[in-house]
């Protein structure tokens, strides 16, 4: 059964086309993220399912029943915001029991309630402590048991962890998963951040200004992106993307400045049509120095910036004219103005069509 | 029962002059709850109305004699007391007769009238003039000649204070005395322009012009201010009503040996008979009503009559009552009634919005050297052309 | 897809949305139709009247219009607004920005000057004009001090000369309201970027350079707020001039405001009075409305 | 810990700065006088003293004699210190025939003054909360007329207030006054906590909402709590300008009732023979001390309470 | 000859010691990079640096000059700041020029400057634009733009990257990186971001509450922490601790629950000393499957968390009580409760003293 169903969903601030007819089934207990650039849409199309905004066209369908026009509490959500938007004048056990006393619940089922979800998110000691004295972390545990505690099928969560340091990011990205893990519910969950969308997702859908890209999951879309656009914005650092001309014939090939790539072993979806192509690769999946030589593909480049990042290297290289950047070791010994051999396979490349940036 | 009465007499005369009033009042048994407020007229009378027709009216009313309640008899707001003034007999006691006239209206008295107010008097300090070595003037143009030896000694000449409507009456106050008042009603009751436009007036600008003159000096806001002036000898004299003679008397003057009074300047001995009237809106608690009805009876009775306006400086409505006790002054005014040389007062001739231009006028003209008596009678005679 | 499909509910009726906001909103509602926008139509009706004491509708087309209009003291009424609001417009903003920026210096005992600066503005105008009144009084104000000090031919009299008592009511009226100015400024400065500020010391700017080419333009919002709060008041214009000079000397600093109240309730002619309100709102609103309307109008959240 | 020391955080070998002692170390020496802070002091007590001689004056007046007032020179300080010219002001100057002052007027200003605050100041925040959050069709349009009205002329709107209170039954009650003071103050108060409001994170107010909260509940639980600073401002523009009102309270309200300012009114421009300056400024300090009260206890708050609510737009 | 030289700077904010007694050498060229965790005292020694707060005690000097007393504008520096902090009102060329206008710089100067900077940094195109016009990168150049334009000698910057989101921050580096390579200026950069401290910096200076805790290169700080700190803040996913015991004989070894590490050929600063130990080891120094079986130390454990970046799979796991994460290949089959064989190089770890905190 689905969780949440979004028929042709459209919606508009005055003129401006915010969401198009946009459609989604969510599973019973999948995590679904939302993936896109600021501005596109993803806030509104949660605030949209939670019942915030009125829409100005579709319908919505939460566990089954149409809740296109109920009140937010009416629709079974609990929702984690970007701020976190904890009430600063309650204690954290008053955050957590707001909802349950305006709904009405009995005193002693509320306290029942709040004690298991502190347990759960492990913030038992912080139950009298206002939001203020809490450190980010926290909070963002608090702001995620108020969402908890009400006992709901669908979790929404607005870049929750936007505003935190990386360390901190990293280290609640696996309590979320972890939560998830032990509770299933259904979470549709938005962010920027693709590592945190390759991290936790079932399935990610990534949006361009209001419309779904690609709706599957982080290994497809990470390996088999459907477009280049999708191709560009997974991955850090993005994918090495080199224009040239595709070669259909028998032996189908990819040619640019003189070079050309075999893509005979190429997972292509159809065959492949001769005409203007982009061919795009991934950092991580250029090989260097002595590896490069088993590759089907290889070619020799003078490095342009070195950037340590403790764990790797990324390396900045020029190859026939087109910028490119491939993943070496941390320990490298790689210096500006070297030359080294680098290699790759061509089946792990994607390859676009120039016109309708779709993959082959 | 306790009465509201809300009135503007707030200076020291007025003040002692009204608990005259709430005494008497007192006396029958009722309760006299006082409304004043200070600032004269303008703030006092936004109040009454907005209260009366708010539909929270008080007892009892102060406005001027004249045509400033009109619309709100009409409006049928105002108690009739018709009765009343047939029972005691109002039409033989009250003199002069354009008293109740002005409280008539279509036949029913709906006012009463308190007091007798006469604009026409000048004032002069006898010490000022010692001071500045000349004799006390007895008419204008003696006072006119007087003027450059009293500014010698240091002296204001004339003391006219900044509010508006003092310029205006000292002006209204020249009319009668210089032009005479033939001129006077033609200007005011038949509201005649060419007359107003005329030579007659033209004599009567350039009398203000020399007031103007005068009192070009004097910087003080209210009329008492000014009068003062005059009592502390700063001032030669002023243009004044009678209620001046209040203030007088509170200082311990005396009529004659600190100060001179001059009925008409001293030229046309003639009063104006305005003064304050009090109307009663009607109401509907009975008791009130009733209350309302032994408060008019009062007011106008022969002993309140005397005891109110000995304070107040003013000449009673009642012919029929001893006023031996009044001063130098106030015999001298009585005497002029007495003989009928009487004119009615501007608030009863004219509306208050003509009143009020006329106050801007004036206003302007005698703090403005710059406009000339030509051009402004120039536009006196708009004003009166425009009167209904 | 599931079960979910099919019986598509209807969108339930607008007027019913929000309802306990629009319930809320009741007294604004109210007061902005009935009192603001009646009162201003109510209003404009009787000015087309001759009413005196009372509201009568006996219509009488443009007359009180064009004795307004010829109306000396209207005029220098009107002139006497455009005088005074210009100045006052002026110097409110430039003394409060002044003061603002000087206790905005880190200085010591601000709260002490702060609230120096502020404490007239809990006076009412009637206070402020009877003190003023008194302290510019030739004859034992400034004028007496300076000249007992041996200065005799000093004169400084402004409520007594016809040509400078605007300027006189002017002086209480900063007095008076400059606190407020300079608050909102003050709270506004706080508002800037601490980095705006470092940014244009490392940039080698001037202090007073930064303030006037940098602080001042960001400083939009608050200028706004304050304008409305000054010209509203310039507008409004009355209790002072009442308590300092009812108008004088000879009419010379008459206001807008005053012309209306005298003639509605001194001369009991109340058309005149609307009429001139009606002139007051016109031009109010030929300012304004635009500027509101775009302001809190078009404008979404924010 | 590492011993900080130890670390290589220097060059070693030759000194790279040779004036490693000479030159200037430490704190900037900050001469007390600089030309800045004569500049800038210098300006501000002068200013100060601008703004403190009117409060000089007016209670070095209200502490003279009579007599003393006659002598000419009001910026004298009193040569016999009379406390008489205050207790005369309070407790027995004449208005009309009530001879006792001001003391009357207070406990009615006190009257009118509190419920008028607290309801003007109800009804602007749930209004400005209203439009914050809660904007429906038409709110910014009654909003604008709303902000007009801040420049009509309070005595333009006396007649039709008069009809209008006169209709609902309410001219002459203290309800009546309450509700002209609240008319008469909604357009800033609105516009103050409409901003305010705006300015709290619109998340708050989702997260409530799929809490379950309603429009009452997310005022009172959510909003109210987080809108002190602004409460204050609005609680002391308000005593303010309602303490001080003189003309609806003489207008709207009867002999019994009325405040604390028209007996000032009364006292002041009721002129006995001279005017009594001393009684006079008494009355007015003795008018203005509660607001002035309020300035001095809550000054800090009221700059910080606008730096959070009137200056965002 | 030193650029800028720190000499016993202390900065107290009331009561608060913000810096204490520090000291710095920076060389003519140099960028350095100063990384610490929030409120730390990184923009406040900046900020002294800069002029812009009196300091309490200590030299500056910048190019052999004392300039500790003197003037932000004559000391020769350029600022960018976290929030840019440009005009709003101006457009980027009034930005550009309005310093140099204030210092009556003659008109085609300014122009020759304004140009010049605005080609280094490809910015000719926004030359009349607002900065509300700007996106986040482009805001951060004009910003950089109006340090450039003056000429100075040191650069500071105060996180100039924090505000922007990841893809464009990974931008930005390469482009200040590149900056730096062609003008050879010194830079002192402050950063929380370590992915930033490592790229770009030549030497990174670890904060800790107002003092230096390491100062090297970013090698010598990823591989030779000084001490717990140091280790624990660099690198992201963290280095993995295990608390035992520390043996020091002559085969000298770290022993835990039963497990023993062999530590002989730990390169050692000092002697090993028997005691209470911490052994770290990098998530990326630690192979897994059948590469682990050549390394000197493995083990087998079971997945706990299995988090897919993309690139890479972070995968957390328990050792005998310890957390643990280590990093696989993007492509990785492992599932959450399968046993894997882990290995890893004692040298490559770093053992730290309990007590004291110190590398060994
Ligand atoms: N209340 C509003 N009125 C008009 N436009 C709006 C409103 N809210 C959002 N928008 C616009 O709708 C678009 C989508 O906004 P949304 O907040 O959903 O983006 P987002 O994907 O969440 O971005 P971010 O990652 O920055 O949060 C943006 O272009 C934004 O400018
Ligand atoms: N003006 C000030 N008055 C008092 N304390 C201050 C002031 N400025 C900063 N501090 C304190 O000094 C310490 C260091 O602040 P600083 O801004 O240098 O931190 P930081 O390392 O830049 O942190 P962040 O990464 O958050 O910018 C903090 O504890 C801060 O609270
Ligand atoms: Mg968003
Ligand atoms: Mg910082």
């Amino acid at each position: 059964m689905t969780s949440v169903s979004i028929r042709d969903l459209s919606l508009k601030f005055g003129a401006l086309e915010v969401l198009k007819s946009l459609s989604i089934d969510i599973e019973d207990g999948e995590f679904l993220v939302l993936l896109g650039p600021s501005g596109c849409g993803k806030s509104t199309l949660l605030n949209c399912i939670a019942g915030l905004l009125d829409i100005s066209g579709g319908q919505i369908f939460i566990k089954g029943r149409n809740v296109t026009w109920e009140e937010p509490k009416d629709r079974g959500i609990g929702m984690v915001f970007q701020s976190y938007a904890l009430y600063p004048q309650m204690t954290v056990k008053g955050n957590l029991s707001f909802g349950l006393k305006t709904a009405r619940v009995p005193r002693d089922e509320i306290a029942r309630k709040v004690a298991r979800t502190a347990e759960v998110l492990q913030i038992e000691p912080l139950l009298d402590r206002k939001p203020s004295q809490l450190s980010g972390g926290q909070r963002q545990r608090v702001a995620i048991g108020r969402a908890l505690v009400r006992d709901v099928d669908v979790f929404l969560f607005d870049e929750p962890l936007s505003n935190l340091d990386a360390k901190l990011r990293a280290e609640l990205r696996v309590e979320i998963k972890r939560l998830h893990q032990k509770l299933r519910n259904t979470m549709i969950y938005v962010t920027h951040d693709q590592i945190e969308a390759l991290t936790l997702a079932d399935r990610i859908a990534v949006m361009r200004s209001g419309a779904i890209q690609q709706l599957d999951t982080p290994h497809e879309i990470y390996n088999r992106p459907v477009n280049l656009y999708v191709a560009g914005f997974m991955g850090s650092p993005g994918m090495n993307f080199i224009s040239g001309e595709i070669d259909g014939g028998d032996s189908p090939a990819f040619r640019f400045a003189g070079q050309s790539i075999d893509l005979s072993t190429y997972p292509a979806s159809a065959p492949i049509k001769s005409g203007p192509g982009i061919f795009g690769i991934r950092p991580e999946h250029i090989v260097s120095g002595d590896a490069a030589s088993v590759e089907p593909y290889q070619a020799t480049v003078e490095i342009d910036v070195v950037e340590p990042m403790g764990a790797d290297t990324l390396v900045w290289a020029m190859l026939d004219g087109s910028e490119f950047r491939f993943r070496v070791d941390g320990q490298t010994g790689m210096r500006v103005g070297d030359h080294v051999r680098i290699g790759f396979d061509p089946a792990r490349a994607s390859v676009f069509d120039t016109a309708t940036e779709l993959r082959l | 029962t306790d009465l509201e009465v809300t009135h503007w007499w707030t200076s020291g005369g007025e003040a002692a002059a009204v608990a005259e009033f709430a005494k008497a009042f007192e006396a029958t048994g009722n309760k006299w709850i006082d409304g004043a407020i200070a600032g004269g007229g303008s703030t006092a009378r936004p109040v009454m109305v907005s209260r009366i027709t708010g539909g929270s009216p008080m007892g009892a009313t102060q406005f001027n004699t004249g045509r400033q309640a009109e619309e709100l008899v009409e409006a049928g707001l105002m108690r009739d007391f018709t009765d009343l003034a047939e029972k005691e007999h109002w039409k033989d006691v009250i003199r002069p007769a354009s008293l109740l006239e002005g409280c008539t209206v279509d036949g029913k008295v709906y006012c009463v009238p308190v007091n007798i107010h006469s604009w026409q008097w000048l004032w002069l300090s006898n010490k000022a003039f010692e001071d500045a070595g000349v004799p006390v003037p007895t008419n204008w143009d003696e006072f006119v000649a007087a003027g450059p030896a009293l500014e010698k000694a240091g002296k204001i000449p004339l003391a006219i204070g900044g509010q508006s409507w003092q310029t205006t009456g000292t002006f209204n106050v020249l009319i009668p005395a210089i032009a005479g008042k033939d001129v006077f009603l033609k200007v005011y009751q038949d509201h005649d322009a060419e007359v107003a436009a005329g030579p007659e007036i033209a004599k009567v600008f350039k009398a203000a012009d020399d007031a103007r003159r005068m009192s070009a000096k004097s910087n003080v806001q209210d009329w008492n201010q000014a009068t003062n002036l005059v009592i502390t000898g700063q001032a030669g004299g002023q243009i004044m009503g009678d209620w001046a003679q209040g203030e007088f008397q509170v200082a311990g003057q005396v009529a004659g040996e600190d100060y001179t009074c001059l009925p008409g300047l001293g030229v046309n001995e003639l009063i104006s008979t305005g003064g304050d009237s009090f109307y009663f809106p009607k109401l509907d608690d009975p008791d009130k009503t009733a209350a309302q009805e032994v408060l008019a009876s009062t007011m106008l009775s022969p002993a309140t009559q005397v005891s109110f306006n000995l304070k107040k400086g003013s000449v009673p409505v009642r012919g029929d009552v001893d006023v031996s006790a009044a001063n130098d002054c106030m015999k001298k005014g009585l005497e002029i009634l007495a003989k009928g040389d009487i004119i009615p007062d501007t608030n009863q001739l004219n509306t208050e919005d003509t009143n009020n231009q006329l106050n801007d006028l004036f206003v302007e003209f005698f703090k403005t050297p710059a406009l000339t008596p030509e051009e402004a009678q120039k536009r006196y005679a708009a004003i009166i052309a425009s009167a209904d | 897809m599931s079960s979910s499909s099919g019986t598509a509910t209807r969108r339930p009726s607008q007027m019913f949305r929000n309802l306990n906001a629009k319930i809320a909103s009741i007294p604004m509602i109210l007061t902005a139709l009935c009192v603001f926008l009646g009162g201003t139509v109510w209003t404009i009706v009787y000015s087309f009247t001759n009413s005196k004491l009372l509201p009568r509708l006996k219509f009488v087309g443009l007359d009180q219009y064009e004795r307004l209009w010829s109306a000396p003291r209207w005029l220098t009424s009107i002139e006497n607004l455009f005088v005074y609001g210009i100045l006052s417009l002026i110097f409110s903003l430039v003394i409060g920005f002044l003061l603002a920026a000087m206790l905005d210096q880190k200085i010591r005992f601000e709260g002490v000057f702060r609230t120096i600066f502020l404490y007239p503005f809990a006076l009412s105008f009637v206070v402020t004009g009877l003190t003023w009144q008194w302290i510019l009084n030739p004859d034992f104000g400034v004028q007496h001090l300076v000249r007992s000090a041996g200065w005799e031919s000093f004169t400084f009299n402004p409520l007594y000369d016809q040509q400078i008592v605007i300027y006189g009511i002017l002086i209480a009226a900063l007095w008076q309201g400059t606190g407020l100015i300079m608050c909102l400024m003050l709270a506004g400065l706080r508002g800037i970027d601490e980095d705006i500020w470092k940014a244009a010391r490392v940039d080698g700017i001037p202090m007073w350079k930064t303030y006037l080419f940098i602080v001042i333009p960001m400083m939009r919002p608050v200028f706004i707020t304050t304008l409305v709060i000054i010209a509203s008041g310039i507008v409004r214009l009355y209790d002072l001039v009442v308590a300092q000079t009812s108008g004088g000397p000879g009419g010379a600093s008459e206001v807008p405001a005053k012309y209306v109240y005298d003639y509605m309730f001194l001369a009991q002619n109340l058309g005149q009075g609307f009429a001139a309100s009606t002139m007051m709102l016109l031009s109010v609103a030929i300012i304004v409305v635009p500027w509101a309307y775009l302001e809190f109008g078009g404008r979404k959240r924010g | 810990m590492a011993d900080v020391q130890t670390l290589n955080t220097v060059a070693v070998g030759i000194d790279p700065v040779a004036d490693r002692l000479s030159g200037p170390q430490g704190a900037r020496p900050k001469r007390v006088l600089s030309r800045r802070n004569i500049f800038l002091y210098g300006t501000l007590i002068f200013v100060a003293a601008y703004y403190l001689v009117p409060l000089y004056v007016m209670i070095v007046t209200s502490l003279k004699g009579m007599p003393e007032i006659r002598l000419g020179n009001i910026f004298s300080p009193p040569v016999e210190i009379t406390f008489e010219p205050w207790v005369k002001a309070w407790a027995t100057a004449c208005t009309g025939l009530n001879c006792d002052g001001l003391s009357r007027g207070f406990w009615n200003s006190v009257r009118i003054t509190v419920p008028s605050v607290i309801f003007s100041i109800a009804v602007a925040s749930v209004n400005g909360y209203a439009l914050a959050n809660w904007r429906f069709k038409g709110a910014n349009t009654f909003f604008t007329i709303l902000i007009v009205g801040a420049f009509i002329p309070y005595q333009v709107m006396i007649y039709p207030i008069v009809i209008l209170l006169r209709e609902i039954g309410l001219y002459g009650t203290l309800w009546g006054l309450v509700i002209v003071h609240s008319i008469f103050g909604m357009p800033i108060l609105t516009l103050l906590f409409r901003n305010y409001f705006t300015s709290v994170p619109e998340e708050l107010f989702k997260a409530a909402r799929v809490d379950g909260a309603g429009f009452w509940a997310i005022y009172f639980k959510i909003m109210l709590p987080m809108a002190l600073p602004i409460f204050v401002v609005a609680i002391i523009l308000q005593i303010t300008g309602i303490w001080n009102d003189f003309l609806f309270g003489v207008i709207y309200t009867k002999p019994d009732t009325y405040p604390m300012t028209v007996q000032l009114n009364n006292i002041v421009n009721s002129v006995q023979g001279v005017k009594e300056y001393n009684v006079n400024m008494a009355a007015t300090i003795l008018t203005g001390l509660v607001p002035l009260l309020v300035y001095f206890v809550s000054g800090k708050l009221f700059v910080r309470g606008i730096a959070a609510g009137a200056v965002k737009g």
